[in-house]
């Protein structure tokens, strides 16, 4: 049976549906077309959930309940939402001139309006009691209203003021900035914990004027925009500008120097101040060294370089050749570890592309300031 | 769901006649049914949910079992071509998942569901709705997985899914995405159902039940559960890593960058090995609550059973490395797990001397379920057995990836574990359902069983041995030798056996089907049983016990029908009382108020999110937004909806409508 | 083991599966939460050992050290610290019935844990800007997942409070609400303890 | 109560477990037939384990006959015939720890040996030669590294100055020479296993895993990939060839014997061109030189994932291609080779493929359609993921005229 309240979803579904037949006839349009068969859909949806829940429909049920029904007792309590919905529409609209985002809000606040004044125009006429009706509003509204407001309020609060640090001019400004903000949160939080009488509407407005203030700056913030932030630069960077020395650049502050765990690397490098000599998983103590290290082709090739110089060195590698993204051979190019320090370990994945007869210049494992060589053979 | 005592009218005025749930909340009014689908649905009653893992789990042992038998048919002959090579490793990878993860697990939770409660003397668990959403968990992760095969193909990376062969450059399709999207969420059901049951074993014990007055079956559950606590958020870590390697372009195991596949070796054992006891304890509870029935005598050196399972369980976290001998550890820590291997061999063989003492000297009848559980300690001791063989590190090298590894733990898990299984069905079927199931067809089914699964496994032994690998879609008569020894042979005796083997499990469905039909109602006790849970009605009520008893004794049912007569050494034990008795009396003090929570629909609606978010992992970031959206509101729906149903909740709303409420006083 | 666990035959009609009545004498819900946060350390420590593994692997890219900013992160580590400090007032006003002093303290701590998240927004922006991408290198990986699953916890915590304060507010029922509060301090709690290990480990020892 | 099954039954169900428990162990133990056997120990380190574990498969089949047995007298025993019901005990401390004891004392027993043994087979101080082996889907490439003294594998090359060798499908080592390997992986993990020789040992991407091999005598030691490293995992074999001393020498000598190219206006001489034009990209024949004299350099990471291809440079003195899959040699000739005798062994081998004796149908076959044969993804267009590159060999298309110039071409790389 098709109840009062559902007639016009149903009524609305037809026409969506016959719409979208001669639309679809007429037009061809696919995008329209399936627009209104979505349209069609979700009323035929709508009407199906109201006439199973028989909403708005008591007399369907009992011609009694007509006469005793809240609807037919309680007046409407006043509402918000209304507005709410006014408010997003508008955003809506001023949207779809200008920012999209400023639309997307606007959706949002139109369907949490509407879906607002739904639940409060259906629990109104649930029952002629009050207090039934608030808690058949809470019992529906509850579980989405609670998790989004605290969602909200947390997201406004954590990216407002991740804005205004972002914006604050420099690294210790942010400190501060920081500190105060959090120590204002614990103060006022003392205050108002030990001054149990104070007024609601100052609290109202503390907090009030805390939402604003963290609101406002964080969209003045974002708005000017974060301070400049320079890339960090890499040994990447100098080695691609070939000024990988002995002399230690801004990358090699604070470079790391331990690795953890890393056995059975393909290879160890060590430097002891004048010579680069190598070990490898396998290889008899006595004949290594003295050769070149063997290390496979187009392989991700692990290898540790390992100081003992008793003063700072650097690792470079001469990767030559190289393919570039064509497959072209290209060099000479330069891999750079960070300069390490006495005792310091550097970790390094090594691909070579070609086998080192590809052109005379190999590969070469070498220590800029020293002569320090170690040829890499690639077969 | 109606044992629920409720004022009659509510505070407030007025009370509208007409004004029902059904009318005003429509289809958002608490389900409260007792009967029809949705009382399974939105069920919360342990028993219930006990029933639904089982009868998924059962399901899936099918299908992990159809899996099988196409993996023995390509491998009949070599050369196969049944599969191809992509086919097969899909099958082989789903067959190990659906069997670990979609069966035994999930059938160790439908015995600990069922029976936990009953067996330590509570009414539910501790947390009713938490288990529904646990069994729902399960199944949707479980179907998740299991679309994959109609979406692309499924996940072919082996079940260890080892790095980086795991990655998308060597699994471009989205198998392995929907089996690491789908063991996150069966792993949450894992997760849940492991507090909620250590919480219930722990907290709601009936009176004078201690911890040593606990049935073993109990104590090996809680044991499982305390794995699975520690071992999931393990696996969980893993998963993710995983996911992000393959959705999020992370670098955790792109060798390129310098990672080293070795840690989702280390993430994966440090949760796969305790996962082994987690398949094979609740088995090794259910053959020490049956052999004791049928034996007639106490189970031989209960604490040290205990003892040795939490010994089990300890020691357990100290022996994932024995997966990875091959893998290139270094001598030191392959001998550290070497030797723990071996250490952990001492608790599981005092299991298997108990349970041999326990039948020693003892009053032995050959049911079913007793021939199951012989069968598990004869079968599991070869597993066992070949599984010392390879703890010793040096002979695993030989061994491990080939089909010496696959010979050993199937007869552990399916010599322990899957038998164990079907011994607890057996046992338990009158007490769940009512009705026993024919021992004759119960027999076939035993022994068509364990020949299959002997012809199936047996000859895997030598196969492995002669040095076929594991997981090879096909096999070569290059490397198949001659005579007696033929790889061939042996390979198409292992497919006659798995052949065999799925006939014999397949009578187990028809046994169901044919007693249901044939046989009237079983016995109260039909197996002279020792256990609280035999103690109430078959099946038993909704809020199991009338009156929670009081617990004097290890074995308190045994001890309410027989009294020992004799006098010092000699004993004489005369029954004293029928289990008609002791309910009977159990009735006449049944308490006045009984409280049981209510059907709730968030359970289902909160865990129907998780793979719609898993979906948009895959497919589209807007569907994780909108299984998002489901979670939250289902979380939240649930933390404010109390427990039991309030009156409202009834339609019509007063506590005379429902007949079912005399029960509670009956 | 022994018999400690006999409980009194009493009044065993009510077995509601609450808070009453159990073996144990602790409540379901707390011993839960502990058994919940027993799974949660190995978690953590399952991320907190990768990224032990991966911290020194960054080839040519940027490492640890060089990017940290320890005088900011101190301030925001001391800042979660305070939070477990108010969550206790909230606990304790919990306790007392006290709803206004409760929903107080729960704000604020709420406050604080929000703050601690822009901070890591803040901070994450910052590395980013720098040079550090989720997928630059393996430290880089290991790093955002470790520190990110901890926001992620904290988040989830601040929601859980504004929501009991929610609850607080729109429920005023007056009855004991201290086990949802003390709930929720536990988890608050935990993670706040989390962080100081993975402030220890990962900022404090240098790489 | 229930019907009980009949004590013959009982009996023989009992029988035939302690029967396959114990017979499967003995019958295993005296195995020769798979060339895959692991009870078949051919070198000292695979005699090193067998030495560890066929004590422990003795003991361990004793105690499960020992169980069995008593299993099966219990169940005779004690079954119910109307006994009353035993005492109510709940164990026996005595028997308890006796049988806590007992396997503890045979555990410890074999934890000593076992310990022992693992660091044993650890040990890389006394090698005599060193081989770099790394894994890929699915093939294995070898490369020999010279040492300071310019020897390879502890032998010098009388004929020429020694480079680095690399080979694929057979790796060649001296008889009874303690030869490391040094393995790791360019994709995913695979495993290198010749169980006459050693057990298996993973070989990991990123890292450098060492396993040691001696071989009492010449001869083929088949092998096969052991960890799943996916689609033709099946289709990734290995074998190792033992030669004598002299063997091996002259083996070496050949591999370093300069490239020649074919007589002009031969078939193999067309087969050069369509190699270039073909072929080269991925696979490298060293010598080969382009119209300038310079050498062609094979690309394969702008083709391949995994960013190799076999060398091709002494094809034909392996009889194996495809990751030892096929053999280059028809049924007749390999029987020859993998049957011959000890002392014939060598020359057998070190003929290489012979016009006569080439499979030219597995060859051609593979030529013709690679991914048909062995299953690879190698469709480039389903590889988006891998940026095009295709994980073995693609199908080039081949004519039937190309691919007999190929067979021709490669027929003298030898």
């Amino acid at each position: 049976m098709i109840t009062t309240g559902s007639k016009l979803l149903v009524g609305s579904a037809v026409a969506a549906g016959l719409l979208a037949l001669i639309y679809g006839v007429a037009n061809g349009g696919a995008l329209g077309t399936i627009g209104l068969i979505s349209a069609a859909a979700g009323l035929a949806l709508l009407a199906g959930i109201s006439t199973y829940g028989r909403d708005a429909n008591v007399s369907a049920m009992d011609t009694d309940a007509f006469e005793s029904s809240a609807a037919a007792q309680a007046s409407a309590t006043p509402s918000l939402w209304p507005l709410l919905i006014a408010v997003g529409a508008t955003a809506m609209a001023l949207g779809l001139a200008s920012l999209p985002a400023l639309f997307i809000l606007g959706a949002i606040i139109v369907t949490a309006g509407a879906l607002e004044w739904l639940v409060q125009g259906w629990s109104e006429r649930a029952s002629a009691e009050r207090g039934y009706n608030s808690h058949a509003r809470n019992f529906l509204i509850d579980p989405l209203e609670i998790p989004i407001a605290a969602a909200i309020v947390f997201g406004i609060v954590a990216y407002s003021f991740s804005r205004v640090m972002l914006g604050l001019p420099s690294k210790s400004s942010t400190v501060i900035g920081f500190s105060i903000v959090s120590a204002l949160v614990l103060a006022i939080g003392a205050v108002v914990g030990v001054k149990r009488g104070a007024s609601k509407t100052a609290l109202t407005g503390t907090f009030g004027l805390a939402t604003v203030a963290l609101i406002a700056g964080g969209t003045v913030a974002g708005v000017n925009g974060e301070r400049e932030i320079e890339v960090h630069k890499t040994t990447a960077y100098y080695a691609a500008r070939g000024e990988c020395g002995a002399e230690e650049v801004s990358a090699d502050e604070k470079a790391s120097q331990t690795v953890a765990g890393k056995s059975n690397v393909a290879a160890e490098v060590i430097f002891d101040g004048t010579t680069l000599t190598w070990t490898a998983p396998g290889f008899v103590p006595t004949v290594e060294g003295a050769a070149p290290l063997t290390l496979p082709r187009s392989n991700p090739n692990n290898v540790m370089f390992r100081n003992e110089s008793g003063g700072e060195a650097r690792l470079v590698i001469g990767m030559n050749p190289r393919l570039d993204d064509n497959g072209q051979p290209v060099g000479p190019e330069q891999i750079c570890t960070a300069l390490a320090k006495e005792g310091g370990v550097q970790f390094l994945t090594l691909i070579f592309d070609l086998p080192s007869f590809a052109t005379d210049e190999g590969y070469e494992f070498a220590v800029p300031g020293t002569d320090a060589t170690l040829e890499v053979v690639v077969p | 769901m109606a044992l629920i005592e409720r004022p009659a009218t509510r505070d407030g005025g007025l009370v509208p006649a007409v004004v029902t749930p059904s009318s005003s909340y429509g289809v958002f009014r608490r389900p409260v049914e007792t009967k029809g689908w949705k009382s399974w649905l939105f069920t919360i009653d342990h028993k219930k949910l006990g029933i639904m893992y089982g009868v998924t789990a059962i399901f899936f042992f099918f299908l992990g079992g159809f899996e099988a038998l196409l993996i023995r048919a390509q491998l009949a002959t070599n050369e196969g071509t049944i599969l191809s090579a992509d086919k097969y490793n899909q099958m082989f990878t789903m067959h190990a998942t659906t069997m670990v993860f979609l069966f035994v697990m999930p059938m160790a939770a439908a015995f600990a569901n069922y029976f936990v409660p009953l067996q330590i003397g509570a009414r539910d668990v501790a947390f009713p709705r938490i288990n529904a959403f646990g069994f729902w968990c399960f199944l949707f992760g479980a179907i998740f997985i299991n679309t994959s095969w109609f979406l692309g193909g499924a996940a072919d990376g082996g079940w260890f899914m080892y790095a980086p062969n795991s990655s998308v450059p060597f699994s471009p399709t989205s198998g392995i995405d929907f089996w690491t999207l789908g063991l996150q969420i069966t792993g949450i059901a894992s997760l849940t159902g492991a507090i909620n049951l250590i919480v219930t074993v722990i907290n709601m014990r009936a009176p004078g039940m201690s911890l040593m007055k606990m049935p073993i079956f109990t104590w090996m559950i809680l044991i499982v559960q305390f794995l699975l606590l520690f071992a999931i958020p393990v696996i969980t870590v893993a998963l993710f890593l995983l996911m992000f390697q393959r959705n999020f372009d992370a670098t955790f195991f792109s060798v390129e960058a310098g990672a080293d596949p070795l840690l989702w070796q280390h993430l994966f054992w440090i949760f796969g090995h305790p996962e082994v006891y987690i398949l094979i304890l609740p088995s090794f509870g259910i053959v020490s609550e049956v052999l004791p029935v049928f034996s007639k005598k106490p189970l031989f050196g209960y604490p040290l059973v205990v003892f040795s399972g939490a010994a089990i369980g300890f020691v357990g976290w100290g022996v994932w490395a024995h997966h990875m001998f091959a893998s290139g550890l270094g001598p030191i820590s392959v001998a550290v797990f070497s030797v723990a291997t071996m250490a952990i061999a001492i608790p599981t063989g005092v299991k298997i001397v108990n349970w041999i003492m326990t039948m020693w000297g003892g009053k032995l009848v050959f049911t079913t379920a007793m021939l199951f559980a012989i069968g598990l300690i004869v079968q599991f001791t070869i597993g066992g057995l070949s599984g010392v063989t390879h703890a010793v590190a040096p002979s695993d090298t030989q061994q491990t990836d080939t089909y010496y590894i696959v010979a050993h733990f199937h007869y552990v898990l399916f010599g322990g574990a899957v038998l164990g299984i079907f011994s607890g069905l057996y046992y338990w079927w009158p007490k769940m359902f009512g009705k026993l199931l024919n021992e004759t067809l119960g027999k076939w089914n035993f022994w068509l069983m364990i020949i299959g699964m002997n012809l199936t496994f047996g000859p895997m032994h030598i196969i492995g041995l002669q040095g076929q690998p594991r997981r090879m879609y096909q096999t070569t008569d290059a490397r198949a030798g001659e005579g007696f020894f033929n790889l061939n042979f042996w390979n198409l005796v292992a497919s006659i056996g798995s052949l065999i083997l799925g006939i014999g499990a397949f009578l187990f469905v028809i046994n169901v089907f044919y007693s249901h039909r044939k046989n009237g109602p079983a016995p109260l006790d039909p197996w002279d049983a020792r256990s609280l849970e035999w103690m109430t009605a078959s099946p038993p009520k909704e809020h199991n016990f009338d009156a929670i008893p009081t617990v004097h004794h290890l074995d308190e049912f045994f001890h309410r029908k027989y009294e020992d007569r004799g006098e010092g050494e000699h004993h004489e034990y005369h029954q004293v009382a029928t289990a008609e008795d002791v309910l009977a009396e159990q009735e006449a003090n049944a308490d006045k108020h009984i409280h049981l929570p209510s059907p709730s629909y968030w359970p289902i609606v909160l865990a129907f999110g998780l793979p719609v978010m898993a979906y948009g992992v895959i497919y589209n970031i807007w569907l994780i937004v909108v299984g998002g959206a489901i979670v939250m509101a289902a979380m939240y729906g649930w933390g404010l909806e109390p427990a039991t149903a309030t009156p409202d909740d009834y339609d019509p709303p007063t506590p005379e409508g429902g007949a079912e409420l005399e029960v509670a006083h009956g | 083991m022994a018999d400690t666990a006999v409980h009194a035959a009493t009044d065993h009609g009510h077995d509601d599966h609450g808070t009453h009545h159990t073996t144990t004498g602790l409540s379901n819900n707390k011993l839960a939460m502990w058994l919940f946060l027993g799974s949660e350390c190995l978690l953590f420590g399952g991320l907190i050992s990768t990224y032990m593994l991966y911290r020194g692997r960054h080839s040519e890219n940027l490492g640890p050290d060089q990017l940290w900013d320890i005088p900011f992160t101190s301030a925001s580590s001391f800042v979660l610290l305070m939070s477990s400090l108010t969550m206790v007032l909230a606990v304790t006003a919990a306790k007392r019935r006290d709803d206004r002093n409760t929903s107080l303290w729960l704000t604020v701590t709420a406050m604080l844990g929000a703050l601690f998240v822009a901070g890591q927004i803040y901070e994450f922006t910052v590395f980013y800007r720098e040079g550090l991408g989720f997928t630059t290198s393996l430290f880089s990986s290991s790093f955002y997942t470790l520190t990110g699953f901890h926001g992620v916890h904290v988040t989830v915590g601040v929601i859980m409070l504004l929501s009991v304060v929610g609850i607080l507010m729109k429920r005023r029922t007056g009855e004991d609400k201290s086990e949802l509060v003390e709930m929720v301090g536990l988890y608050w709690h935990f993670v706040d303890i989390v962080w100081i290990l993975i402030f220890t480990l990962v900022y404090l020892i240098p790489a | 109560m229930s019907e009980r099954p009949s004590t013959p039954r009982r009996l023989a169900h009992a029988a035939r477990l302690a029967l396959l428990g114990a017979g499967a162990l003995a019958i295993s133990a005296c195995a020769q037939d798979a060339p895959q056997d692991t009870w078949a120990p051919e070198g000292e380190n695979a005699q090193t384990i067998h030495n560890l574990q066929w004590p422990i498969f003795l003991v361990a089949g004793i105690v499960g006959v020992i169980v069995m047995a008593v299993v099966l007298y219990a169940v005779i025993k004690f079954k119910d015939r109307g006994q009353p019901i035993p005492e109510q005990s709940h164990g026996n401390p005595i028997i308890e720890y006796t049988f806590i004891a007992l396997p503890a004392a045979i555990l410890a027993v074999i934890a000593g040996f076992t310990v022992n043994t693992i660091f044993d087979l650890a040990e890389t101080q006394d090698t005599e030669c060193v081989i770099n082996v790394t894994g890929q889907q699915w093939w294995w490439e070898y490369d020999y590294p010279v040492a300071a003294d310019g020897s390879i594998c502890g032998y010098t090359p009388s004929n020429a100055a020694a480079v680095p060798l690399i080979t694929s499908g057979q790796v060649i080592i001296p008889t009874d020479t303690k030869v490391l390997i040094r393995g790791t992986s360019r994709d995913v993990i695979h495993s290198f296993w010749i169980p006459k020789l050693n057990g298996k040992r993973d070989m990991v991407p990123g890292r450098v895993h060492t396993w040691r091999f001696h071989a009492d005598g010449p001869g083929i030691y088949a092998g096969q990939c052991t960890e799943f490293c996916g689609l033709s995992h099946a289709n990734m074999r290995m074998e190792m060839i033992a030669l004598d001393p002299d063997d091996f020498q002259a083996w070496l000598d050949n591999q370093l014997e300069p490239y020649q190219s074919p007589e002009a206006g031969t078939l193999a001489a067309a087969g050069e061109v369509t190699y270039v034009s073909q072929c080269a990209r991925c696979h490298q024949v060293d010598g080969l030189v382009d119209g300038n004299g310079d050498p062609i350099v094979s690309a394969p990471d702008q083709w391949v994932y995994s960013g190799a291809a076999p060398n091709l440079t002494n094809f034909m003195t392996r009889n194996t291609f495809a990751g030892a899959s096929w053999d280059l040699l028809t049924p007749a000739c390999r029987d020859e080779v993998w049957n011959a005798s000890p002392e014939d062994f060598g020359a057998a081998y070190l003929k290489g493929v012979t016009p006569e004796c080439l499979n030219e149908i597995d060859l051609k076959e593979w030529l013709r359609d690679a991914p048909a044969k062995k299953p690879m993804y190698a469709d480039a267009t389903a590889l988006l993921e891998t940026d095009g590159k295709v994980r073995g060999m693609p199908n080039l298309g081949l004519s039937e005229d190309q691919i007999n110039e190929l067979v021709a071409y490669l027929l003298e790389r030898k």
